[in-house]
């Protein structure tokens, strides 16, 4: 019960802490438009300053991204699709690496490769299991994001992904190098955000509880 | 200056102890100051004390002090919470309600100032505390003490003086 | 100098004059010092049945609270619009208990009423217990307690704040002020005493009231900066003590339902608080008289005064009680008055009435002499009247929410449940262990002020009988 | 630094809600029209509501307990006045659907400790669960008593498997110790509006629909965007004369001045209820009709 | 497993069970679980899929006869909430709360998950190979003596048709269709009258209604369909005005703008006084014979009050309004019919619209549909009856039930349930088990509605010819579960195997069945794209105008009315069964929705009660809450005292529905069952049975218990405006800001 005592001087530190946060740059230690360095290799720390690196997530197959993304140069959408037009981005169904993997023959009998075979001859969908989690009273729009950061504003897929997920395309298996708490989240929102590539025009995300809790 | 050395005399009721501290004054004895003679009482008797000269107290000053902190900074404080833009949306924009923020500042105000009193008062005690010295279990009862720092060469003078004011009880250090 | 002009200017000194016979002036200081101190000694097996009594009431409290706090509180029989039940009440009236102690140590301090001096240890040490109860009562009506610390404004990573205007952010300033107050204040007005356990005690004990008393001398230095400080924190505990219970009241009078709604409530709460809390002394002022055979010194005429003072308050409480049915029942809003029907005449007339019996009625006995000096009468009607204030908490909370403004929801059968009355008695079995705690570790009489007053008396009675024979004698014809 | 921003805006900052037109550039101000005239009691929009909002079914004794959590109730009233004394109920019953009225000065907004329940810039009362600390202070200065408390852990026991495969993932299941009540279902809105915004617009009149609303046989729900004047709901609350943040309309000063006069003029049908509290509420309904014929 | 299906099949798995977790581990602290919970994932979607977006797949409601279209928002393979289908004429985008509770029909937890078979007295888990060996065994063997009857509710579609070339091929001796709440009689009456069973009631074109007992927007026969036509009924230009006679007030009378108490069946008492009225006009008494004249003229106003203790001076006032506001519609519902007389009650108040010449105006006929075979069969009490003689008499061999449930609904005088012991082989299809499957020999678990394939036709075809589709709004939930069209193929496939071995399943036959009505509803597409199409629109429509509808000659027998009284004073009430919307027959009461949301006249759940009307209350002391012993010759039933007003003095109303002994956890144990005391009195001329006719006494016992009920302390509005009324004559209605009601 001896909390008054808080009210007043953490309210000051409050104020002090927090600004600097407010201005804190989250794209990282580099501008928005330079390649985007973030997250780094597994066992890195976040240079964010919220120190949140997720656990390690077994996937039923080690996926590597590195391959696909830094080797191949394929762009986040190509696959995660459904980012663009619904709230969860969703992983890309079966016969969209089928799609590709049938065709290729020179990696045919490696052993991950043959994993996704095995999936597909069972018609049977791959139990990926969730990296990026939310609590579930909260209500993330992937394709709002993507629209405004990516259709609008022009940037690099891999630089607005990288956002809040780091850069995957460096890792294997995905894993969380952001806080995505709501902290984080909301010292985003009170930023300015260009309205798009051309205009000086800016707004910030949204203020409103509801938005993002439900 | 070499080193001072303490007498304590007990006294049976405070007219005595007046008296005592009055020869102490009126005596031409060298080698202490009246400031240095001190009176431990079990109650609090400032008639007696006033004979010892003037005790200023500046513990209010600091209450004062907290009382201002408390009430200016603890409104700005809230304020400028519910200013900010993310803390308090109240349809899409922050309010800053006057009276509720008035009553939180009242409560800081009070609060502030007893911490600033209690913590100054703690203060003026250790200040003014002497470590081992002479004390006297019978002064929490029903004794009045007086205590005297002085030169050793004073010391024989002074329970001259006390005894003559039927002292009851002399030690010295 | 000479003894004489001392002792004239004694005489006249305002303090000295003389006053009625309320404490024998011929007891020595030792004798204070003992017959208090007796009061730390090992204790009688009484005092362990009535301690493990509490303790076990305590317990079941807790045991309810487990429950309830698993299951959650919908097993406290509490459903919609009945939101609140017994907690709250229960909560007011600890609030309002706590009022005693400062009313008499501040107030009474200020006044110079020096008959406070030999009971407004334990008053003291009754308000830092009842708030630290009703503290308890805040977190068990919470739904999700284990989130509590939102209520704190704390600048959290969230960067969300408390809701500012909320009454209830108010109450935790308000009430967490108070509390922090009064145990500063219960413990610097000890510091003298707790020296004189000090120079007693032996061992651990002794160590432990070293620490608590700071290295206190009695020096004239001390003494001074003590008395000073000592008025300070009088003066700040009134007013924060006011506006603890205004805010309490204003949970209720800034919420819009009927019976509710009102202006008067701070005043109203504030007058009932100090209602309560002056019973409660009564109370246990008859107790700790028994128990630690103080009859020196918790005698009859301070018994008397204490109830003068409380048929005093109980008469404000009865006018503001009064003036609040007549503002509803002459005022303009039409369900504010139903809702004062429903609680003359609904299903919880019966406590209703027996609120103002209690509370306006029964407070007469204080003025016969005869009854005021009757201690065991004392101890039956101080009982009743705490009961009384209890049940007003009760008819504030309750019937508002059976009869509020919307019809549909009106809930006339509504009664507490065991869990509920389970964790109201574990809230006096804390209570009591508490305080009996600290009257076997701390004088629950204060030594020093006690020998202030009888010094004063002698004084007073030695300058008397010199202003008698210094008096002109009247001329022979 | 926040003290700047506390001196640069100090005025705005100390507004008055609600202000006459708040909503006038904002692109949303959802609200309802309730036609009781319509409105036949039969139940459809208590269960859409229980449908689309993961409602728990409480079952018997709590219930009895008074601890539904029905958000949306049908009240039933058998008329007023003279209607009472008759030995039947001439006119039929008097059916009401009754949810969080969504008021523009809420009374359970101040009063939250936490703010758990604020404003949201479309003009909707909102509870934040994981907010809130179920102190039931909202709920007890609820004039509508429409906020219900999860006075048990329903998450856990009120959707024996596989029951709790129906339950909508935009919503969340409140656990023990959380306030909720109507949302004028949120998550249908903020989908719109999103999808909305993408397309850069703003969301359509009757493109989204509260569950009630939707469900309705008789049509007797309205919802909309009164911010968008074309909107029905926005042309309802014109043709009834009902002004949002206006306390006591014209048209019912009016209307009293006419009964004084005893003159029997044609009147509207909208009114808000408890208007009087002064909570400015944004569901209007429409009076019941009987002929007076028969 | 037809090729099309292949995809949405594989799109309806359900995907991960992100959804549901999330669901329940909610407003913990926080609850993330990286790397706990699962993705949803798909193989191969079709494209239109999303995860996070919920799709909307059309269907058909099987809920009531009515036969909505019905939208399903399916969601990671799950199905979460039903919504009407626009596409649909009966629905048209609407749904009632009896539709919603579908979902929580599919997702039961006491769904029956296994075949059952009985064993030495139990009923114990088994293969469906067993389960159908058991079937072919009894349908073979046609040479064996007995019936092999088909007891089932009322029905339409390709299940009708099936069952139908079944029996044709000797798989079944004959079918029963039972329906407990059945209107055989109104039907019976509109035959004889109208030359039409169903004639179509356009209540949005009348000016005024007059309904005789017929809770259209309640339990009526597509209350949605009523609902929305009943909107526009009162928002026509001139606000259509409602008059509701009846002994009980159900629903539909809470909303009359006059409601009439009457006593329980002399409602063709007050009808005929009604029409002796409207004959005095020469306008009206043209094309009536003067036999008829005649025989109406005894019912003078005070004979009428006299006898209804309807005031009498209503009649003339009625009969005026009934002028001003033609044309008119005048409906009997359930009460008239549920008498000795419900013929001729319901004949009388027929004859109203005689009178009135509302036919060809407001009372019209449906086009023919051009697949009879499909058409709906309603049910009736009659076939039951006979059945159970037959079954008495131990005529019947085996029984195989599905969509009925006589031991609960059959009253007790038919001895149902010990005349089922007689039957050497019982077999049900069910969902969940019931009184009836309980005690078959086998028990058959069926797919539920929303996981199923189908085609109904509903009863009313007031907008052109429908037929509405049912399909699968996702993945079985239970591998064991069937359809019961996949069960009937697969017996035919048994007997008549040339004919049917080219439908691989249901669905393939369904499939081919629907591309080959094309023709019927005018369709160029291609079959694939048609069907297709068929399944995402929902319903098949054609546009039929209604067709005029010529009354047949009617004689003073067909409405003469019974001598008033003659009651025995031992049973001094009537007890009045009511149907209410969300019970019906008692078949919903499984779903806990329905078991929370009040009924909305006494806000009472999770009971049964006993409604009278507070005078008789006062007259025998009885309480709010008052435990009444109810009596009748047949046995007896107890329910607390609900005091109504909007009920005749002289009856008692218990709620059907309630009162299963095992039926799931929510419906057992819940309330009484008045079906079971009804008194075996029936209608002279159908033989059905006579639901309102039963006398009981009411005693009242020592126990008072709390109602629980959503209505507080007090029923008023103590003086706040919560529901305010106007006069019709206060209001334009046409100032309003007009819009088009669906």
């Amino acid at each position: 019960m001896w909390y008054p005592l808080l009210v007043f001087p953490l309210a000051l530190a409050g104020m002090s802490i927090a600004e600097p946060l407010q201005k804190g740059d989250h794209f990282g230690t580099f501008g928005p438009h330079e390649p985007f360095k973030q997250g780094g290799p597994i066992g890195s720390q976040t240079p964010d300053g919220f120190n949140a690196l997720g656990p390690v997530v077994e996937q039923p197959i080690e996926f590597p991204h590195y391959i696909h993304v830094e080797k191949m140069g394929i762009d986040c959408l190509y696959c995660h699709t459904y980012a663009r037009r619904s709230a969860v981005s969703g992983i890309p169904r079966l016969s969209k690496c089928i799609g590709c993997h049938q065709s290729i023959e020179s990696v045919k009998d490696k052993p991950r490769i043959k994993m996704l075979l095995d999936y597909w001859d069972k018609k049977q969908a791959i139990p990926w299991k969730k990296v990026h989690d939310e609590p579930d009273f909260v209500r993330f729009n992937h394709e709002r994001h993507i629209q405004r950061f990516i259709f609008q504003q022009e940037r690099p897929t891999r630089e607005a992904c990288g956002y809040c997920h780091g850069d995957v395309g460096n890792m294997t298996t995905a894993r969380r190098v952001k806080a995505l708490s709501m902290g984080w989240c909301i010292s985003c929102h009170q930023k300015d955000h260009k309205l798009n590539a051309v205009s000086d025009e800016t707004s910030h995300g949204p203020n409103d509880c509801w938005q993002c809790h439900k | 200056m070499s080193k001072k050395s303490y007498i304590l005399a007990l006294f049976n009721d405070f007219e005595a102890a007046a008296r005592a501290i009055a020869a102490l004054r009126e005596s031409s004895l060298k080698g202490f100051k009246m400031r240095d003679v001190t009176l431990k009482s079990p109650i609090d008797h400032p008639e007696c004390a006033a004979e010892l000269g003037p005790r200023p107290v500046y513990i209010q000053i600091f209450s004062l002090i907290g009382a201002l902190l408390g009430s200016s900074l603890g409104f700005l404080a809230i304020s400028s919470a519910q200013a900010n833009f993310l803390r308090q949306p109240r349809g899409g924009f922050p309010i800053v309600p006057v009276p509720p923020n008035m009553v939180i500042t009242y409560e800081l105000f009070i609060l502030t100032a007893v911490f600033f009193t209690i913590i100054s008062c703690y203060v003026v005690f250790t200040l003014h505390h002497q470590k081992n010295v002479l004390y006297n279990a019978a002064i929490s009862v029903d004794k009045i003490g007086i205590l005297v720092k002085a030169e050793p060469e004073a010391i024989a003078g002074l329970k001259d003086i006390f005894n003559r004011h039927h002292a009851l009880e002399i030690s010295e250090c | 100098m000479n003894i004489h002009n001392e002792e004239q200017e004694v005489a006249t000194e305002p303090r000295f004059v003389i006053k009625p016979k309320d404490i024998n002036d011929e007891i020595s200081w030792a004798q204070i010092n003992e017959d208090v101190l007796r009061s730390l000694e090992r204790p009688r097996a009484l005092y362990w049945v009535i301690f493990f009594a509490s303790l076990g009431l305590f317990c079941w409290g807790v045991y309810c609270e487990i429950y309830q706090y698993n299951t959650g509180l919908g097993v406290a029989a509490l459903n919609n619009p009945q939101v609140w039940g017994l907690y709250i009440a229960t909560f007011i009236f600890w609030i309002g208990m706590s009022h005693s102690g400062t009313l008499l140590s501040a107030i009474l301090l200020i006044m110079h009423a020096d008959w406070r001096k030999p009971i407004y240890r334990f008053a003291e040490a009754m308000t830092t217990f009842s708030l630290m109860t009703a503290g308890l009562f805040v977190l068990v009506h919470l739904g999700r307690v284990w989130q509590f610390y939102y209520v704190v404004a704390y600048p959290s990573e969230r960067w969300t704040w408390p809701n500012f205007s909320s009454p209830l952010v108010w109450d935790a300033t308000a009430i967490g002020s108070y509390l922090t107050t009064s145990v500063i204040f219960l413990y610097f007005g000890m510091i003298p005493d707790l020296a004189i356990c000090r120079d007693k005690a032996t061992g651990v004990r002794r160590l432990f009231y070293r620490v608590l008393s700071v290295g206190w001398k009695g020096t004239d230095w001390q003494w001074a900066n003590f008395r000073v400080t000592y008025l300070t924190l009088a003066c700040l505990l009134i007013p924060l003590a006011v506006s603890v219970h205004s805010i309490v009241a204003t949970d209720f009078a800034v919420s819009q339902q009927p019976g509710w709604h009102t202006t008067s409530f701070p005043p109203y709460f504030v007058a009932g608080a100090l209602y309560s809390g002056c019973a409660a002394i009564i109370t246990l002022f008859i107790i700790l008289r028994y128990t630690f055979r103080f009859e020196q010194y918790m005698t009859i005429p301070i018994l008397e005064k204490l109830c003068k003072l409380t048929f005093a308050i109980s008469m404000v409480w009865t006018y503001l009680n009064m003036i609040e049915y007549a503002a509803v029942w002459y005022g303009t809003d039409p369900v504010a008055k139903q809702t004062l029907i429903f609680r003359a005449t609904g299903t919880y007339a019966g406590w209703w009435w027996a609120m103002n019996i209690l509370g306006s009625v029964v407070p007469f006995t204080l003025t016969f002499k005869a009854l005021r000096t009757h201690i065991p009468t004392m101890m039956v009607v101080s009982l009743l009247l705490n009961l009384g204030m209890w049940i007003e908490r009760f008819m504030i909370v309750t019937p508002t929410f059976a009869h509020g403004y919307y019809p549909w929801t009106w809930n006339d059968h509504w009664w507490p449940n065991w869990v509920q009355i389970g964790i109201i008695a574990g809230s006096f079995g804390w209570f009591t262990m508490l305080f009996m705690l600290f009257c076997k570790i701390f004088p629950s009489v204060s030594m020093y002020e006690v020998k202030e007053m009888v010094y004063h008396r002698s004084q007073a009675r030695k300058g008397a009988a010199l202003l008698a024979a210094s008096a002109p004698q009247p001329a022979k014809s | 630094m926040s003290f700047d921003n506390l001196s640069s805006n100090w005025s705005k900052l100390r507004v008055k809600r609600p202000q006459p037109d708040q909503y006038k550039d904002a692109p949303y101000k959802w609200a309802m029209v309730i036609d009781l005239d319509a409105c036949t009691g039969c139940n459809a929009c208590t269960t859409a509501c229980y449908a689309e909002n993961n409602l728990p079914v409480v079952g018997k004794e709590r219930f009895l307990a008074g601890q539904a959590m029905h958000w949306l109730r049908i009240e039933r009233y058998w008329g007023e006045g003279e209607e009472l004394t008759q030995e039947f109920p001439e006119q039929g019953a008097e059916f009401l659907p009754m949810m969080c009225q969504q008021c523009e000065s809420a009374p359970c907004e101040i009063v939250c400790p936490v703010g758990a329940t604020h404003h949201t810039p479309d003009g909707l009362n909102s509870q934040v669960y994981n907010r809130c600390i179920g102190s039931r202070y909202c709920s007890a200065n609820c004039p509508y008593k429409v906020r219900y408390f999860n006075w048990f852990d329903y998450p856990t026991n009120a959707w024996p498997s596989p029951l709790e495969q129906q339950l909508n993932p935009d919503v969340t299941v409140r656990s023990k110790g959380v306030m909720e009540k109507c949302t004028f279902c949120v998550q249908r809105l903020t989908e719109a509006k999103s999808k909305a915004r993408t397309e850069g617009r703003i969301v359509n009149d009757g493109e989204v629909l509260t569950a009630c609303a939707q469900a309705c046989p008789s049509s007797a729900i309205h919802f909309g965007n009164l911010a968008d004047s074309s909107s029905k709901v926005a042309k309802m609350w014109n043709a009834q004369q009902v002004e949002l943040s206006a306390y006591p309309q014209k048209k019912d000063e009016q209307r009293e001045k006419d009964e004084q006069l005893g003159k029997n003029e044609e009147v509207v049908r909208g009114y808000r209820i408890l208007e009087d509290l002064r909570t400015y509420p944004s569901v209007v309904y429409l009076e019941r009709i009987r002929s007076a014929e028969v | 497993m037809s090729g099309s299906g292949v995809n949405r099949r594989d799109f309806l798995q359900i995907v991960g069970l992100g959804g549901t977790a999330m669901a329940l581990s909610a407003c913990g602290n926080t609850s993330i679980e990286s790397g706990v919970e699962l993705v949803q994932s798909y193989v191969q979607p079709e494209n239109f899929v999303v995860p996070g977006v919920g799709v909307y797949y059309a269907s058909t409601c099987l809920q009531c006869a009515s036969a909505c279209g019905i939208m399903g928002r399916v969601r990671e393979g799950r199905i979460l909430k039903l919504e009407g289908n626009p596409n649909s004429t009966i629905s048209g985008g609407k749904i009632c709360g009896l539709g919603q509770a579908a979902v929580q029909q599919h997702y039961s937890p006491d769904r029956l998950t296994t075949p059952m078979i009985r064993e030495n007295g139990s009923l114990k888990p088994a293969t469906w190979d067993k389960a159908m060996a058991l079937l072919n065994a009894t349908l073979t063997s046609a040479d064996a003596p007995g019936r092999r009857v088909w007891l089932t509710g009322p029905t339409s579609g390709h299940h009708q048709v099936l069952l139908r070339s079944l029996i044709d091929a000797g798989g079944a001796t004959d079918t029963v269709v039972y329906d407990a709440l059945s209107t055989a009689v109104e039907a019976s009456v509109n035959r004889k009258l109208f030359g039409v069973d169903h004639p179509v009631t356009v209540i949005e074109k009348a000016g005024l209604v007059l309904s005789f007992g017929n809770d259209f927007l309640g339990a009526g026969e597509s209350p949605v369909a009523a609902a929305r036509q009943y909107a526009r009924f009162r928002k026509a230009a001139r606000r259509g005005i409602l008059v509701q006679i009846e002994p009980k007030m159900t629903l539909t009378g809470a909303n009359a703008d006059r409601w009439v108490p009457i006593k329980p069946g002399t409602e063709g008492v007050f009808a005929l006084g009604l029409a002796r009225e409207l004959l005095q006009r020469k306008e009206y008494s043209g094309g009536i014979s003067p036999a008829l004249i005649a025989a109406v003229e005894p019912y003078t106003q005070v004979e009428v009050s006299r006898i209804t203790g309807v005031r009498g001076d209503l009649i003339p006032h009625l009969a005026g309004m009934l002028w001003e506001h033609a044309p008119s519609l005048v409906l009997a519902g359930r009460y008239p019919q549920g008498h000795a007389h419900g013929s001729r009650n319901t004949a009388a108040i027929a004859l109203l619209n005689v009178v009135l010449q509302n036919q060809g105006k407001t009372l019209l006929r449906a086009a023919d549909l051009p697949f009879p075979q499909l058409a709906p069969t309603a049910g009736d009490f009659k076939s039951l009856a006979e059945l159970n003689k037959a079954m008495a008499a131990g005529q019947v061999r085996s029984l195989l039930i599905h969509g009925s449930n006589p031991v609960y609904s059959a009253p007790d005088f038919l001895g149902f349930a010990a005349n089922l012991q007689k039957v050497a082989f019982k077999a049900a299809w069910v969902t969940e088990l019931d009184e009836t499957a309980a005690q078959c020999d086998l028990v058959l678990p069926l797919l539920s509605p929303l996981e199923d394939f189908g085609t109904h036709i509903p009863l009313n075809q007031s907008d052109g010819i429908e037929l509405s589709m049912q399909q699968p709004l996702m993945q079985k939930l239970y591998p064991e579960t069937r359809s019961f069209g996949d069960v009937l193929l697969d017996l035919l496939k048994k007997t008549k195997p040339d004919s049917y071995k080219a439908f691989p399943d249901y669905y393939g036959y369904l499939k081919t069945a629907i591309i080959n009505a094309k023709p019927a509803f005018s369709a160029q597409a291609e079959d694939e794209a048609f069907w297709e199409e068929t399944l995402s629109a929902g319903v098949l429509h054609r546009a039929a105008p209604l067709l005029p509808l010529s009354a047949m000659e009617i004689t003073p027998a067909m409405i003469e009315q019974p001598a008033p009284g003659g009651y025995e004073a031992k049973y001094p009430f009537s007890l009045i069964p009511a149907v209410s919307a969300s019970m019906r027959d008692g078949r919903p009461a499984n779903l806990a929705w329905l078991q929370e949301s009040p009924d909305t006249l006494t806000t009472v759940v999770w009971d049964s009660w006993a409604e009278l009307h507070p005078s008789t209350a006062k007259a025998m002391d009885v309480r709010e809450g008052d435990v009444l012993l109810i009596e009748s010759a047949q046995g007896s039933i107890r329910a607390k005292a609900y005091l109504m007003p909007g009920i005749h003095p002289g009856s008692v109303a218990v709620p059907v529905g309630q009162g299963h002994d095992a039926y799931g956890r929510y419906a057992t144990h819940i309330g009484v069952n008045p079906l079971k005391i009804l008194d075996p009195i029936f209608d002279q001329d159908t033989g059905e049975l006579a639901l309102y006719a039963t006398r009981v006494a009411i005693t009242k016992t020592d126990r008072n218990e709390r109602f629980t009920k959503d209505e507080g302390a007090t029923n008023l509005q103590q003086g706040r405006k919560l529901v305010a009324t106007l006069a019709a004559d206060q209001v334009d209605l046409s100032k309003e800001m007009p819009f088009v009601i669906r």
